[in-house]
């Protein structure tokens, strides 16, 4: 196990767990809780090896309700933490990601997206998570979900999902799929002087003048930590900006719940990451993320090859929803193709954003995502 | 006259959640002064410690109690705490909840953290029922007792505590009633002074709602069934100690050494890293 | 010993017995009446007053049989209730 | 195992050839019996060959007289009418096995204790009552078979009870000898009454001075465990073979206590100090005193604040650095095998509040000489000033007043408790030695000097100008303002009033038997004098051992006696102790049963009602097998046993009907037939002797070992001999010398009273006793109660009564 001894830097060749698990440490994150799940196992047990190493913690839970109870102690605690699951074990978490959110503890969740619903295909990819991520826990609140689409990304997002909690105080969430999650590919991993690694903002009062919740502009409170002095107080209630149960209180109500989801619309322009592949000519804008996207943009290259105007428009900030970039590449196109491992999840989001301009959407679910066939034959059809 | 009276465990606790919303005659909080007490007589760094609790009316404590807090949710508070005191060891993490949070929602989460034997110091405060919802049947309510949702009598078997923390491995079990506040508070002293998981179940009249479906409708007659029930009987044996009308057997149960978790694992994690250097 | 004790002790005076001060901070009490059941030396007993909160806080019956065990204080749900020794300049 | 078959040359073979020996007593029996006349009548009677009176027949020339006859006249049986078998029967058994007799082939007739000592003033009735017994006797001893003793083994460990100096002593002399002593003691501390005592007589030494060491010798060592707060609760077994269970109540503080008295100081909560009479203050977590061994401290849990497991303060707790503070701590019963008790429980004081005339506890100025020595003591309360409690002033004129509770008639006790008198003579010197100018009068009855040196010590005393007045004070009256007293008597010597003022009175009080001699009493069955102290098993011979073996006694116990005495008897105790476990084994007496094999149905009832499971079935041999070491002898077995195939040795049903028989031989009708158990009722009625009381004459004792050997057979013989009324006296419920066999006695008894009235017979005519070897005035006064009984029998219910038990009675 000596032979790594520090942080990877240079040209690897990994699979996307390994990756994620890699960006993970990369970014500074020193604590892992989870429950093994297919297909995230990997990150655990590549985690479970890597961890120690940095003087991190690894800790496998008795279930992922606790994996991620205790990765929100860990994070009040002073660690970068995370966990990372599937669907069934996504489920489980909800209730405390909602804890997550109403603390805003920053901490990054990991969903390798399987076929759904319930257990239903373990080993095989889906995007049918997606808008659990942005509903699936009770109550109404903002937060931040990426998709990457490759190795590499698997890598780059997850640093970038740390950055983002640590900068807004917001759970992050990792929307990855078995492909990406089990696929085998170069990863060019910068040095750790070229990383850009943000850490959560430190109170800078007193503590008795500290109130663990009080926002600067950026509608972000400034977060100390547990063993800090600060001898604050934190609560799932509703709470006033000394974290001091509020349960009777419309006024504590309406100024937290807004804030909680103004805190991520206001910055949307900052988190949205988008990929846009020939769009400023394009008659077909094809709308695509994670794995998906891959069978996209060579869908999109042949039908140039082919005289077709296409365009992708790849989605790597999934949550908040990237509606300007949509709504911008609609107005010029005649049709919007939008080809997900679902039933017809974000089409409705972009049938939100492009306003008139008509969407068509392309569903496929089991084994393997769209081929590049199947969206080019969707393309010529709607010239 | 009205000059103010200063109570000496004031510091203590927070001034602004103050006075608690527990009604009167509950027992808890006997079991937050027995806590603030045995902090007192330790001299205990206020800064180095977290309270965690969960969800009911004794979870409202860790907001009561002038250190760092955190109120999770329901069943959770020791999983929490499990992240907090993995973290960072340094803090001393005590869990204060309440049956129904810790032995059936989060009964999962109390048998595994005491399996690992995670440095963790639970006070369980059983008031029998889920007061704070209205007085439901809970994993600890004897039977043929009377719940809102055990209108003919309870017919589940109760937990004993106990034998439950026993078995799953914790280093420190003890079990007293709030009439025993003394014992109680030299035991919470022992338990923070303790390492590996450590658990201290605190029998507490709930007269208000608990008591008023079962005959006993004043602390008071809560606590003259306790002191009439109760026998202190150190180190007996925990499989024997069911609660009954009769009896209620008190007392230390487990007193062990065995190394903590959090213990093994950063040993582990020196192991490792001189093993590189030696490379 | 089987003797029976006839003349009282010689050194009573001798002995520093500490002197008691109660302080009862009557508008946070709800009147549970633990202090006043399990004194062991019953030195307080329900008031007639009605406090803050509707109820009888306790008053104190007879200060000087205090032996401080401060038993009310740790006892008292509500942190309503406790004793302090008498600086010695009032007590001896 | 002895068989019939064993023993029928014995049984039929050559004549019996009786002696018997009238002895007189010197005027004890020849006071109130012709000895020659009874002598004369034994010489009649079947089978006797020679009969002789002496004037002594325990002293030497009486044994020799007795060895001789046995080897010039093959004498074969022996029968001595003297005292009682339970003071000289050891000594004419061995006087017999000298000559190479068997020794159970002697029996006495006892006509000192059970005669002439009650019959008084009446010659010629007692005579014919000893003619009777003599009669018995022979008729006995007739049918006395030989009989081998077994040999049980000794426990090499002894019990001390009692931690005064008496148990001090007793305690390292045998632990010295090298055995394992356990000394129990009662209170939280040894050192009892001397611990207490400023200085001793004559010599005038530190009391705890000289005690100290020995105190911490018990304590240090190897050889002895030491339970203090702890008392027996039961003893079961026998000599040599004792089993004992101790109740050692919790002290509430373990022993890792370092005595170094934190925890009293921060206890909130006073007492008075037993140890000093409540003349100083102690807390309710306390040592007794400075030089307290066990030094580990104490709860008073009567005072703490915490009680039933609730613990409302914690200071001592809080207070105690090495934890050593368990309120959790619960009685434990030790149990222990020994072989042999050492009873040193030591004496109380007289309460002379029961004396109104003297005013203690109305007086503040009247003190005792208890409260005197803790006073006077440097380490007591009032560090060695002589003070009075009304004013804390030193007292100019001291009056004692002696006898305060002893020797007297209405106040208090009648006896002597021999060491007040020192006591005021050395306190005396002591207020002249620290107070010179103090005027001091002692009020006596009379002086008691007679110990060695104690007369030098009363000359000093008088020397210094300490005045003695002959003559107690009737009545003590107090000045109300300066609390001063008058003492107002009479002066025996002068012959003229006196009233005579002092500031402090000091009443010199006397010992009395513990308040709870009883419970001992009961436990070890022991008995005690009128006096109330337990009584030895002969006040000149063997001063030191109790009548039950294996137990001993030291101190003041046993009577009333200063601190050489105590230490000289406890040495003799541990002397006497060491004996009996050095020989290592003790011979169990040959009474143990006999079965006839033919006889039994193998029916198991004697083995159920066997109080040692000394009988076993053999269902392969179709037999009773006898374990005779576990045999106690009671022979309530035999009693038992349907069909008679169980008796017992030397006390066989052959040998008991052979007794009533001789008894009824003549007016019966007039008659009491009494069967005693030898514990308690035979010792009973011993004891009535030894105190002279009175009672009608025409009782026969028959003496067994149990009042559980008394087969209803028995009983139903003697009516069908025609006889008035019949005793059976045990020892009371609880106290059977044979841990339940009197239980039985009461089943078989109660039986007989049915049958009786089933069949119309006046069931007073049985009488059931249970009295204790004390009391004899309980067995005199039912003697006379039977009387009056017979008075009420007329002849026809005695011809009914022999017609009823005809049948049931056939079979001998």
């Amino acid at each position: 196990m000596s032979k790594k001894s520090a942080l990877l830097t240079g040209m690897h060749f990994l699979n996307g767990d390994v990756a994620c698990a890699e960006g993970a440490i990369a970014a500074g994150c020193r604590f892992f809780a989870g429950y093994p799940i297919t297909p995230a196992t990997e990150i655990a047990e590549h985690l479970s090896e890597r961890m120690p190493e940095f003087g991190g913690i690894y800790i496998q839970m008795e279930d992922e309700i606790a994996s991620i109870a205790a990765v929100i102690g860990a994070s009040y605690a002073g660690l970068k933490s995370m966990t990372a699951t599937s669907g069934p074990g996504f489920s489980l978490m909800q209730e405390n990601i909602g804890l997550a959110v109403m603390t805003e503890t920053p901490c990054v969740v990991v969903d390798i997206m399987r076929g759904g619903p319930s257990t239903g295909q373990p080993t095989l990819p889906g995007q049918q998570d997606v808008m659990q991520a942005k509903w699936g826990s009770h109550g109404d609140y903002g937060i931040v979900a990426l998709a990457p689409s490759s190795v590499q990304e698997m890598f780059d997002l997850t640093v970038e999902a740390f950055n983002l909690s640590e900068t807004y105080r917001v759970p992050t969430l990792l929307m990855g799929d078995e492909i990406v999650a089990h696929m085998w590919e170069k990863v060019v991993i910068p040095s750790v002087s070229q990383l850009r690694i943000v850490n959560r903002k430190k109170p800078n009062v007193s503590p008795e003048k500290y109130g663990p919740f009080v926002p600067d502009d950026d509608l972000v409170p400034p977060m100390a930590c547990f063993g800090e002095g600060y001898r604050f107080h934190a609560t799932g209630l509703t709470h006033d900006e000394h974290g001091y149960p509020r349960t009777q209180s419309s006024k504590d109500q309406s100024e937290l719940v807004t804030r909680l989801c103004e805190k991520i619309s206001r910055s949307a322009d900052k988190i949205i990451k988008v990929q846009e592949v020939m769009l400023e000519d394009a008659d077909v804008v094809v709308v695509a993320y994670g794995i998906v996207a891959r069978s996209a943009l060579s869908a999109v290259r042949k039908a140039r090859e082919a005289g077709i105007k296409a365009g992708l428009l790849r989605l790597i900030t999934l949550w908040p929803f990237p509606e300007k970039h949509v709504a911008e590449s609609a107005k010029q196109a005649k049709a919007v193709v939008v080809a997900e491992m679902n039933c017809g999840q974000m089409v409705r989001e972009v049938e939100r954003a492009a306003k008139g301009t008509s969407v068509v959407f392309l569903s496929k679910l089991g084994e393997e995502p769209h081929t590049p066939a199947e969206i080019l034959e969707v393309i010529r059809g709607n010239i | 006259m009205v000059q103010e009276i200063v109570h000496p465990f004031s510091k203590y606790l927070r001034s602004a959640m103050m006075p608690h919303i527990w009604c009167p005659g509950c027992g808890n909080g006997i079991v937050l002064n027995c806590f603030v007490q045995a902090l007192d007589e330790l001299q205990e760094d206020l800064d180095k410690l977290v309270v965690v609790s969960g969800i009911g009316c004794i979870g409202r404590t860790a907001g009561y109690v002038n250190a760092d807090s955190f109120h999770t949710t329901h069943g959770r508070p020791i999983a929490f705490a499990t992240g907090v005191k993995l973290a960072n060891p340094e803090l001393e993490v005590v869990i204060i909840s309440g049956d129904g949070d810790l032995f059936a929602i989060g009964g999962n989460h109390f048998i595994h953290a005491a399996r690992r034997n995670i440095g963790l110091k639970v006070v369980c405060a059983n008031n029998f029922n889920y007061g704070m919802t209205g007085g439901q049947q809970g994993p600890t309510t004897p039977l043929e007792a009377l719940t809102t949702t055990t209108p003919y009598g309870n017919i589940e078997h109760p937990f004993n505590l106990i034998h439950l923390a026993a078995a799953s491995g914790a280093t420190y079990v003890a079990r007293w009633t709030t009439l025993h506040a003394r014992r109680l508070t030299q035991s919470i002293k022992k338990m923070l002074d303790k390492e590996g998981f450590c658990f201290i179940e605190v029998i507490s009249p709930c007269p208000e709602i608990f008591g008023r479906y079962n005959k006993m409708r004043s602390g008071l007659e809560m606590m003259e069934w306790f002191k009439r029930a109760s026998v202190v009987d150190n180190f007996s044996v925990p499989s024997k100690a069911e609660i009954t009308p009769e009896k209620i057997v008190v007392g230390e149960f487990v007193n062990i050494e065995k190394a903590s978790y959090e213990k093994l694992l950063h040993e582990k994690i020196s192991q490792i890293n001189e093993q590189k250097v030696e490379w | 010993m089987p003797e029976r004790i006839r003349h009282p002790p010689l050194d009573i005076k001798k002995v520093k017995q500490p002197k008691a001060e109660i302080h009862l901070i009557k508008d946070q009490c709800k009147g549970c009446g633990f202090c006043i059941e399990f004194c062991p030396k019953k030195v307080i007993e329900e008031s007639d007053e009605i406090n803050a909160r509707g109820v009888h806080p306790p008053k104190i019956v007879d200060e000087s049989e205090c032996k401080i065990c401060s038993f009310c204080t740790i006892v008292c749900p509500d942190f309503a209730i406790f004793v302090t020794e008498k600086p010695c300049k009032d007590a001896c | 195992m002895a068989e019939k078959k064993e023993l029928e040359p014995e049984r039929n073979g050559e004549q019996a050839r009786i002696g018997v020996y009238v002895c007189h007593c010197g005027l004890n029996i020849a006071g109130s019996v012709d000895c020659e006349e009874v002598t004369k009548f034994a010489a009649t009677l079947p089978q006797v060959v020679l009969a002789k009176d002496n004037r002594y027949t325990c002293s030497d020339q009486g044994q020799e007289l007795i060895k001789n006859d046995i080897k010039e006249h093959k004498l074969n049986r022996v029968v001595v009418a003297s005292c009682s078998p339970r003071l000289h029967e050891p000594t004419f058994r061995k006087a017999c096995e000298e000559a190479g007799l068997n020794k159970y082939l002697l029996e006495m007739a006892n006509i000192r204790e059970q005669c002439s000592w009650v019959h008084l003033h009446d010659r010629i009735t007692a005579t014919e009552k000893a003619k009777d017994l003599v009669k018995m006797a022979v008729a006995k001893a007739a049918l006395l078979q030989p009989a081998e003793e077994i040999e049980v083994p000794i426990t090499r460990k002894a019990l001390v009870i009692g931690g005064g100096v008496a148990g001090i002593q007793a305690s390292l002399d045998l632990a010295d000898t090298g055995y394992k002593v356990y000394l129990a003691e009662k209170e939280p501390s040894i050192g009892g009454m001397m611990a207490r005592i400023d200085k001793t007589f004559p010599t005038m030494d530190c009391s705890i001075c000289i005690l100290a060491p020995k105190m911490s010798d018990i304590g240090h060592h190897p050889n002895i465990e030491l339970l203090t707060n702890s008392e027996v609760v039961e003893v079961k077994g026998y000599i040599g073979n004792f089993n004992v269970k101790v109740m050692k109540k919790p002290r509430y503080v373990k022993s890792d206590c370092s005595a170094c008295a934190d925890c009293s100081e921060v206890c909130p909560v006073i007492a008075p100090n037993e140890f000093d009479v409540g003349l100083a203050i102690r807390h309710a977590i306390y040592t007794p005193f400075a030089q307290a061994v066990p030094s580990t401290y104490i709860i008073d849990m009567n005072r703490c604040l915490n009680k039933d497991g609730i613990i409302v303060c914690d200071k001592c707790i809080k207070a105690c650095e090495r934890q050593a503070i368990d309120f959790d701590m619960k009685p434990e019963t030790a149990e222990l095998q020994v072989g042999a008790i050492i009873v040193a429980t030591g004496a109380d004081v007289f309460d002379p509040s029961t004396l109104p005339n003297y005013g203690y506890g109305k007086y503040p100025n009247v003190i005792t000489s208890l409260e005197f020595e803790r006073l006077i003591n440097a380490g007591g309360p009032s560090g060695g000033r002589l003070i009075r409690p009304s004013d804390m002033q030193i007292p100019k004129r001291v009056a004692f007043i002696q006898c305060v509770g002893s020797r007297s008639e209405k106040n208090g006790r009648l006896y002597c408790s021999n060491v007040c008198c020192m006591n005021t003579i050395k306190d005396s010197l002591l207020i002249k030695e620290h107070w010179p100018e103090t005027e001091i009068f002692v009020f006596y009855v009379d002086i008691r000097a007679y110990g060695k040196g104690f007369e030098d010590l009363y000359r000093r005393a008088r020397k210094e100008g300490a005045v003695f007045i002959r003559g107690l004070p009737a009545e003590i009256v107090e000045d109300r303002k300066t609390h001063n007293l008058w003492l107002i008597g009479e002066d025996t010597l002068q012959r003229e009033l006196y009233k005579i003022g002092a500031d402090m009175v000091i009443l010199s009080i006397g010992l009395e038997p513990r308040k709870d001699s009883e419970i001992i009493q009961r436990l070890l069955t022991l008995s005690r004098t009128q006096d109330g102290f337990f009584m030895e098993a002969h006040p000149k011979l063997r001063p030191v051992d109790a009548a039950t073996g294996g137990i001993f006694f030291a101190g003041c116990a046993e009577a009333p006696k200063d601190i050489k005495d105590s230490v000289t008897q406890a040495s003799a105790a541990a002397a006497r102790a060491g004996i009996l476990m050095a020989k290592g084994k003790v011979t169990v007496e040959a009474i143990t049963p006999i079965s006839y094999i033919e006889q039994c149905k193998l029916c198991g009832l004697c083995t159920k009602v066997c109080p040692y499971n000394a009988l076993a079935l053999n269902k392969e041999l179709k037999r009773v097998e006898i374990i005779e070491a576990a045999c106690g002898g009671c022979g309530t077995c035999a009693a038992e046993c349907p069909f008679g195939a169980l008796t017992q040795n030397h006390f066989t049903d052959e040998q008991i009907f052979a007794q009533i028989d001789a008894v009824t031989e003549h007016d019966a009708e007039n008659k009491i037939v009494a069967f005693c158990c030898n514990w308690c009722a035979y010792a009973g009625a011993d004891f009535a002797g030894v105190n002279r009381m009175q009672y009608p004459p025409n009782v026969r004792i028959i003496r067994t070992m149990c009042s559980g050997r008394v087969a209803p057979k028995f009983v139903e013989r003697a009516f069908l001999r025609g006889v008035a009324t019949v005793l059976v006296a045990g020892c009371h419920p609880g106290d059977c010398h044979y841990i339940n066999a009197n239980h039985h006695t009461q089943k078989r008894i109660e039986r007989l009273w049915k049958k009786m009235e089933q069949n119309g017979l006046n069931k007073e005519r049985l009488q059931l006793l249970w009295a204790s070897a004390a009391e004899g005035e309980r067995f005199a006064s039912k003697i006379r109660e039977m009387q009056t009984i017979i008075e009420k029998v007329p002849p026809e219910e005695i011809g009914k009564a022999k017609k009823v038990f005809e049948k049931v009675s056939g079979e001998n």
